[in-house]
């Protein structure tokens, strides 16, 4: 059943319980450096304030806990493992360098209200990269302080309902394609618009006529990913573009896919008002298991006075500062400046790279999709035969007469030495079974015919052996879990027995 | 480019393979007039000693080995070096969110943790696996309060913190959301009569902060039953975390949202830090973020999932609770590894000490300048009125390598000269003494 | 097979090849800054000295050097993972404090040639580890030159050479127990002495009527490890010396396992007059796959003038010198000063325990000695009764009749999860059947318990279905390897097909 | 004590269990004079914070940020991030020495490929797993040739390390080794005519360093003419690693011994760093310390073993090829990860630009100062002759932050006023400037 796995060994993995299965009374993980000021009895300072005991909170030694989370750590699949072909998710190559440079003293030791003369440095990283990103996006101006991409629409909308609000017009709705990230209408939603779906046509893009027929003096402006979520850039970008600044709105774009344009293409100079970028994709900073990520905000002109609060400045004498003083902007989003360690991160990537690197990345990043799209044609069905750019997206249709589903050919790649695609979306994929694949550029060849190889050996299981897939994984450490009995019965903490 | 793990005979035969004569086919569907045609203007391609040597002066334009007596919303502690040693493990750190349960089990068994853990410290039911901030957890509080209750309004002590209070503003300002502001008193916690005042039947929540901005802490229980009798929900944003060490838990509340940068995660200008909303068990359904809970895989093992993802974006779109999808993942396992390291008695003994060097400090400093809000319990931090603007004691105490206090005129102008002083474990006795010097002339 | 197996479970572990196989040509790890000062043409510079190519040296980049090291490093167990019970390898929690510190700028980065009033710092802790480790051994004097402990048996064979020189005394001989391990052996024949064995009794110690015996004035020193190789403290410890030094004698003792004696036993006090310490043993310094160690010589006053040079020393103005010019000094075993990021460990560690964590770590590490033992009892033959100290040693009796050897259990304990004991040594255990455990103190009574469960299981095994021993490990990566073929046929570098 | 996973409960159920009332049982049999009864007089157990609080108090006794120009067998070469990231897992940082193959296969493999690199470096054909440094290396080295070639004598350059000769010498004094030393030309290179006067029937090898300690390149070529003619083996040692990158590797030689520290290796005041020994496939017998081989398992898959072991101390014990048994592997690793990510073109171009910056430090300094050894080939090292001692150089120099080279006075007293500098990439052209300047006067 296994004989076809070329990437993956067995091996024995550890196991472990949960830390507070190993607390003992009295086991220490810490020691303090002793009290240099006079000892204070709590009781008498906080009076009934004061906290009896920490109820079950583990107490083990130091060594426990370095083990436990590398034990734990052995169950996880990462980028640094092998390919991580998330489709929309661009898992590129982490730079060590990054981490190295945003642990030094004084940047990650800085607090954000030193005064301004005392975190220039700081400052300079901020203004360094922003201008940076100004550069690559084509557009005028940039907020760096949203924490993630959804993070980012939500500030890049609201700017859009201020820049309407300044223009005292009452715009209710925003447009939305069906095969857009789920974030994007929760996005509209929160910023107090309803979302109104923009059809895409068979090849995947959006219907302009529909567009064309659909936009009018109601619509605050149309949340575009380009490429889009099926990997396929908007060819008629100019004209939506158009149509949207012809009726008053504003065309917004969901940068998650920037790894396809980078040094190629720039989304200010095909029309875009505004859009977010994902320094977590894009840029390369560590996706750390679901976070930090940083969602910048780049805009053009016209929404300046909207950004949220503070901008950076020069001053006279050529040192930075923060500007609070912005009457129309939204607000903040955020306390403080941002997720700044991730600016650090970013930067050091662009530096990295340079105009020639940047280019590269992105060549490669197309060249690795395309490639496997080649590949993999004829044993999974290609919905869209539209061009694609760093990620393509097949579907199930081939396969899902026998039972097998996205999800199913997901777990059985697992047991080939690969994490899944991504299968969630987009939901346009017929019947939602969409096989969603970015590879980015950081695969070498070698990796992607393994990936391929592993694809098309699961494409022939599911016409032989499809209850082989429907009952992966099979050689990772659990077995499919029960996901269905976790919804039903939350069980979502630990509980002394 | 160093990053890439192609040789130009690769990129030939891959090019060849998929049928395409050079490079440039791939992007041929592109209009040509927005292909760019020059490089872009950002500096040349580095070696790695450049950009070390880059963020090195960089660095060195900041403060190195001073004694910074600032909080305010982000604290000095120790870190110890085992969070850094786990964080930096690859596994962890270029892992994706852990959709694919099977392939990621650790990182899914730390958030169980985290999330038990918040538990026991908040005194609360569930908590979820992370918000980006404790800011922004303030405003998805609030929206979650209006989404049980039903009502529209929030109420919030000023005595929060004035950015997450900006926050809220922001987030709520397009969702049809009152928010009214309730003062402190001369004793720097909510004034519990104009609190009284305040809530109506259209509030969804009262949102107090504990430890507050002044440091203070707040009667959370008179405040709790303040709110509870009109309705409204209680929500407690703390921005100390360790003060759970040493200050009872807002047990009260029906929301407690939190920052927790305090549990080992660097200041780094500001973030990335972690926020987390943690609440009881009936209002699950309504929370914000991911939770992960534990289920048993086909033969029965113990084993961990992303769970009630109905809940969320990627499942409910413009119906969500909320539209966070990354969240602070890392960060939260910072804090996971810090408390599992500090533990049961490392938190305590820790918020203990800071009890003490805030003690220390508030008499040192109430010897020259005059300490506000007397009486009121506090924890790390308090507040100084002093004769001259505060920006003229820390340039006094800049000599000193100390970094003085957070002047408050900007964001509460009423106060005038006062300042925020924190004093953590990381400053001296020395240093205090010579920052009480300084306030002094 | 596996049923009783508590400890891992199999999953997935990645493939990876040599990274010669990954090369292609153009690919880059490595990024330079830009020359700063004219170019030059080697050619013209080194004439025929000049250097064509670099052969077969990889081309790589450097995402794919990281995941494949990354890869590589999985396929290896490590005391981080679990329990590694070698007996007298001492494989305790290596602190993560002692990286950190290790990397400080101002300590990784000092060359040893600075001038000495800009090396303070490095001076300072080399004295103040000088001082903790004598005032811990009981002993006089110290050098930290040497790189590990074979290298300081060798500079402390050697300073007792010198010592016997210096007094125109020709002994030809080191004395030395058949427990011993080899690199004494070797060590004294380095240093020009005869090697003669010295008979342990049945309870596993010197015997002392031997030794009274053997003992005369051919014999420079006696080596001992004390405890010894069976995890033993010679009882008779006072007896020996006194032998010794009556006959005008040294003490050499192997300090491999001071774990069983810190903060509880000096070995200064109990007679002896030489001792090296292995940092990478006692003193938590990490093992590295094979190093690197550290192992200081510590002396009784009488060898003071033979260290090796240079020494430090304190001048009238309180600073740190180095003292060259000592005309009895054996030389220089090393260039430099020793493994000095070795010391920075060494003493962090010594910080974090102080005299009463010193103390119970010590306690720690013979209770779960005792511990194992007293629950293998039964299950495993234990051929020297006396009391353990921080190591137990048992033999393969009871399981030998079935074929199966200390080797074979050894490799099954790989499937239960655990890296195996030390078989190699001593060889006093009959038929060279050692089962050599040392637990250290870092370990957790659950991991010990784990343990004891899975050697009583094989002791079952063993009984019951030997071939699965003799065939193991069976859930590693790789199965059992072909020594035989290795040494007859030997392929020590990879060569372009 | 943070670092002992016991509660004082886990000790007393594990005492009762062993038979035992208390852990001072099971010392009792430790004759009692010798039990210590007081606490060991080192400082008290100490933080976590305190700790670093320690060694940066030490680590700000040094110097930072400076430009040294010292090499003389230590080199500052940039050390890339990734090095450190790898050596960190723990897999790797807390394994032991890969006795058993079946679950060390990772550090067996970089061993592999380790040796393999050597070779190509080196042009030998086998190389072993790591001595402890170049000093012990060249001592082995000589052991080695007393061995195969059944002859005693050993003829060393003096423009070998002097601490190298010194390691030489200490080892050999009770082999019946005797050493001769062969002076250096004023080319300074070795005195070729000594040096074949010097060579006799007895003598296993001669033992020279390329480029030397003065960063002279020796005619490796002539030399072992010299030598081969006569019988004896050729040593040749390599203190400076990058060098090989543009220099032809002694492919003349019969054993190579090399310091391998310029390869990603920190300085870290002298240790650790790496040996290593290379040599012809028909002495691999007679090679000290340890080897990694090729093999396959029972099903035949590839696999890595330490090899031909018998001629090592735990098999042979007195009759072994060496006493040592720790090596260095780690540090080992950390020159493979470097070796890996420079590569075949890194090396090369790093080590012209060594030589570029050097040729222009020998113009530079050879305005003000007599640059000795003219006309010789030499790498990134060089001896100037000065009119005033070198440590009044350096003493100016210490205002510009840059250290100066090594006075040679003490190792070749005949060299009066000579220093040795050294110029790799890590020294800019304007520190190189301003060490030329001040050796002026
Ligand atoms: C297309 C698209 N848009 C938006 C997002 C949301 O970004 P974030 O997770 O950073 O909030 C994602 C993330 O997966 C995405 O793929
Ligand atoms: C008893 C004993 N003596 C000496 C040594 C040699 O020490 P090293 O490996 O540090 O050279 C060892 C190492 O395993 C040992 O166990």
């Amino acid at each position: 059943m296994n004989e076809h796995i070329k990437k993956v060994r067995q091996n024995t993995s550890q196991n472990e319980g949960l830390i507070f299965e190993r607390s003992s009374p009295g086991k220490r993980g810490y020691r303090l450096a002793p009290l240099d000021v006079p000892e204070v009895d709590p009781a008498q300072l906080l009076g009934n304030a004061v906290r009896e005991d920490l109820g079950n909170m583990p107490e083990v030694s130091e060594f426990e806990v370095l083990r436990h989370f590398t034990r734990l750590s052995t169950w996880n699949y990462a980028i640094d493992l092998g390919m991580y072909p998330l489709g929309s998710c661009t898992m590129k190559y982490n730079p060590r360098v990054n981490e190295a440079v945003a642990r030094m003293e004084g940047i990650a030791n800085a607090h954000p209200y030193l005064p301004e003369a005392l975190a220039q440095g700081t400052l300079r990283i901020m203004r360094d990269l922003s201008d940076a990103l100004i550069e690559i996006t084509g557009m005028d101006a940039i907020t760096l302080q949203p924490a993630a991409g959804a993070h980012g629409e939500m500030t890049g909308i609201m700017m859009v309902r201020a820049y309407f609000d300044s223009k005292k017009e009452r715009r209710k709705k925003i447009l939305i394609p069906d095969s857009a990230h789920g974030t994007n209408p929760a996005t509209a939603a929160i910023c107090g618009f309803e979302v109104e779906n923009l059809r895409s046509n068979h090849r995947g893009m959006v219907d302009v006529s529909a567009l064309a027929s659909q936009m009018s003096g109601d619509i605050a402006a149309l949340m575009l990913t380009n490429p889009n979520t099926l990997g396929i850039f908007e060819e008629d970008i100019h004209k939506i573009a158009d149509l949207m600044h012809e009726k008053g709105g504003l065309l917004y774009m969901d940068g998650a896919n920037m790894n396809a344009l980078v040094g190629k293409v720039r989304p200010g100079d095909f029309g875009v008002d505004v859009m977010h970028l994902n320094l977590h994709k894009t840029f390369s900073t560590p996706h750390g298991g679901g976070g930090p990520g940083s969602g910048p905000v780049a805009i053009k002109k016209v929404l300046e006075p909207f950004l949220p609060t503070p901008v950076i400045y020069s001053k006279q004498d050529g040192t930075l500062a923060l500007d609070y003083d912005r009457p129309q902007s939204i607000g903040r989003v955020k306390a403080f400046y941002g997720n700044f360690g991730m600016f650090v991160r970013a930067l050091a990537y662009i530096l990295a790279n340079g105009p020639d690197g940047l280019r590269q990345t992105t060549e490669d990043a197309v060249m690795n999709a395309n490639y496997i799209r080649k590949k993999l044609e004829g044993s999974y069905d290609l919905p869209y035969q539209a061009p694609s750019m760093h990620e393509v997206v097949f579907s199930h249709r081939l396969q899902s007469p026998k039972g097998v589903k996205t999800g199913d050919i997901a777990k059985r790649l697992i047991d080939y030495g690969f994490h899944p695609y991504t299968t969630a979306f987009p939901l346009i994929v017929a019947d939602h079974g969409a096989i969603m694949i970015e590879p980015t550029e950081s695969e070498p060849k070698e990796e992607l015919d393994l990936f391929i190889d592993a694809m098309r050996n699961i494409a022939k299981e599911a016409q032989e052996s499809p209850e082989t897939i429907l009952n992966a994984p099979h050689l990772a450490r659990v077995e499919r879990l029960d996901e269905v009995t976790a919804n039903r019965k939350p069980v979502l903490r630990w509980k002394k027995p | 480019m160093r990053y890439l793990p192609k040789s130009d005979s690769d990129r030939h035969q891959m090019l060849q393979e998929i049928g395409v004569p050079d490079t440039d086919a791939l992007f041929s569907h592109i209009p040509a007039e927005y292909r760019l045609k020059r490089d872009l203007k950002v500096p040349r391609q580095m070696g790695e000693s450049e950009i070390v040597d880059y963020f090195r002066a960089r660095s060195s334009e900041m403060v190195a080995g001073y004694g910074i007596m600032l909080g305010a919303g982000v604290y000095y502690h120790y870190r110890p070096v085992v969070i850094d040693a786990v964080v930096s493990r690859g596994e962890f750190l270029t892992s994706y969110t852990p959709y694919q349960a099977e392939i990621t089990q650790g990182t899914l068994q730390a958030i169980f943790e985290f999330q038990t853990m918040i538990c026991e410290l908040t005194g609360m039911e569930v908590s979820n696996a992370s918000l980006y901030d404790g800011s922004t957890g303030v405003a998805e509080a609030a929206m979650m309060a209006v989404r049980v209750t039903g009502r529209s309004e929030t109420v919030i002590a000023r005595s929060v913190h004035p950015e997450y209070r900006e926050v809220l503003r922001t987030y709520s300002q397009h969702q049809g959301m009152p928010i009214h502001e309730v003062d402190f008193s001369e004793h720097g916690r909510v004034d519990l009569k104009a609190l009284d005042a305040a809530i109506t039947d259209q509030t969804a929540c009262v949102l107090i902060q504990s430890p507050n901005f002044f440091g203070t802490i707040e009667d959370v229980a008179a405040i709790a039953e303040i709110a509870h009798k009109k309705g409204a929900l209680l929500i407690v944003s703390i921005a100390e975390a360790l003060s759970l060490g040493i200050v009872k838990p807002p047990v009260e509340a029906d929301i407690v949202t939190m920052e927790a940068q305090s549990f080992g995660v660097a200041p780094s200008f500001g973030g990335p830090h972690v926020g987390v909303l943690a609440t009881r068990e009936r209002f699950v359904r309504q929370m914000p973020g991911r939770l992960v809970g534990q289920t048993v895989d086909k033969q029965g093992k113990r084993g961990f999932v992303l769970t009630l993802s109905t809940r969320e974006q990627h499942i409910r779109r413009e119906k969500a609770t909320s539209n966070i999808c990354t969240n602070q993942g890392l960060v939260a396992l910072m804090a996971t590894v810090y408390m599992e390291l500090m533990g049961r008695e490392g938190l305590k003994e820790l918020a203990i000490q800071n009890l003490a060097k805030t003690n220390y400090a508030v008499e040192q400093f109430g010897k020259n300048a005059k300490v506000l809000f007397p009486g009121s319990p506090r924890f790390n931090e308090f507040v100084i009125q002093s004769g001259v603007d505060p920006l003229e004691i820390s340039c006094k105490l800049a000599g000193q390598k100390i970094v003085g206090g957070l002047p408050l005129k900007k964001f509460y102008p009423e106060l005038g000269n006062a300042s925020l002083w924190c004093c953590t474990e990381m400053v001296s006795k020395e240093q205090i003494d010579a920052a009480a010097k300084a306030v002094a002339q």
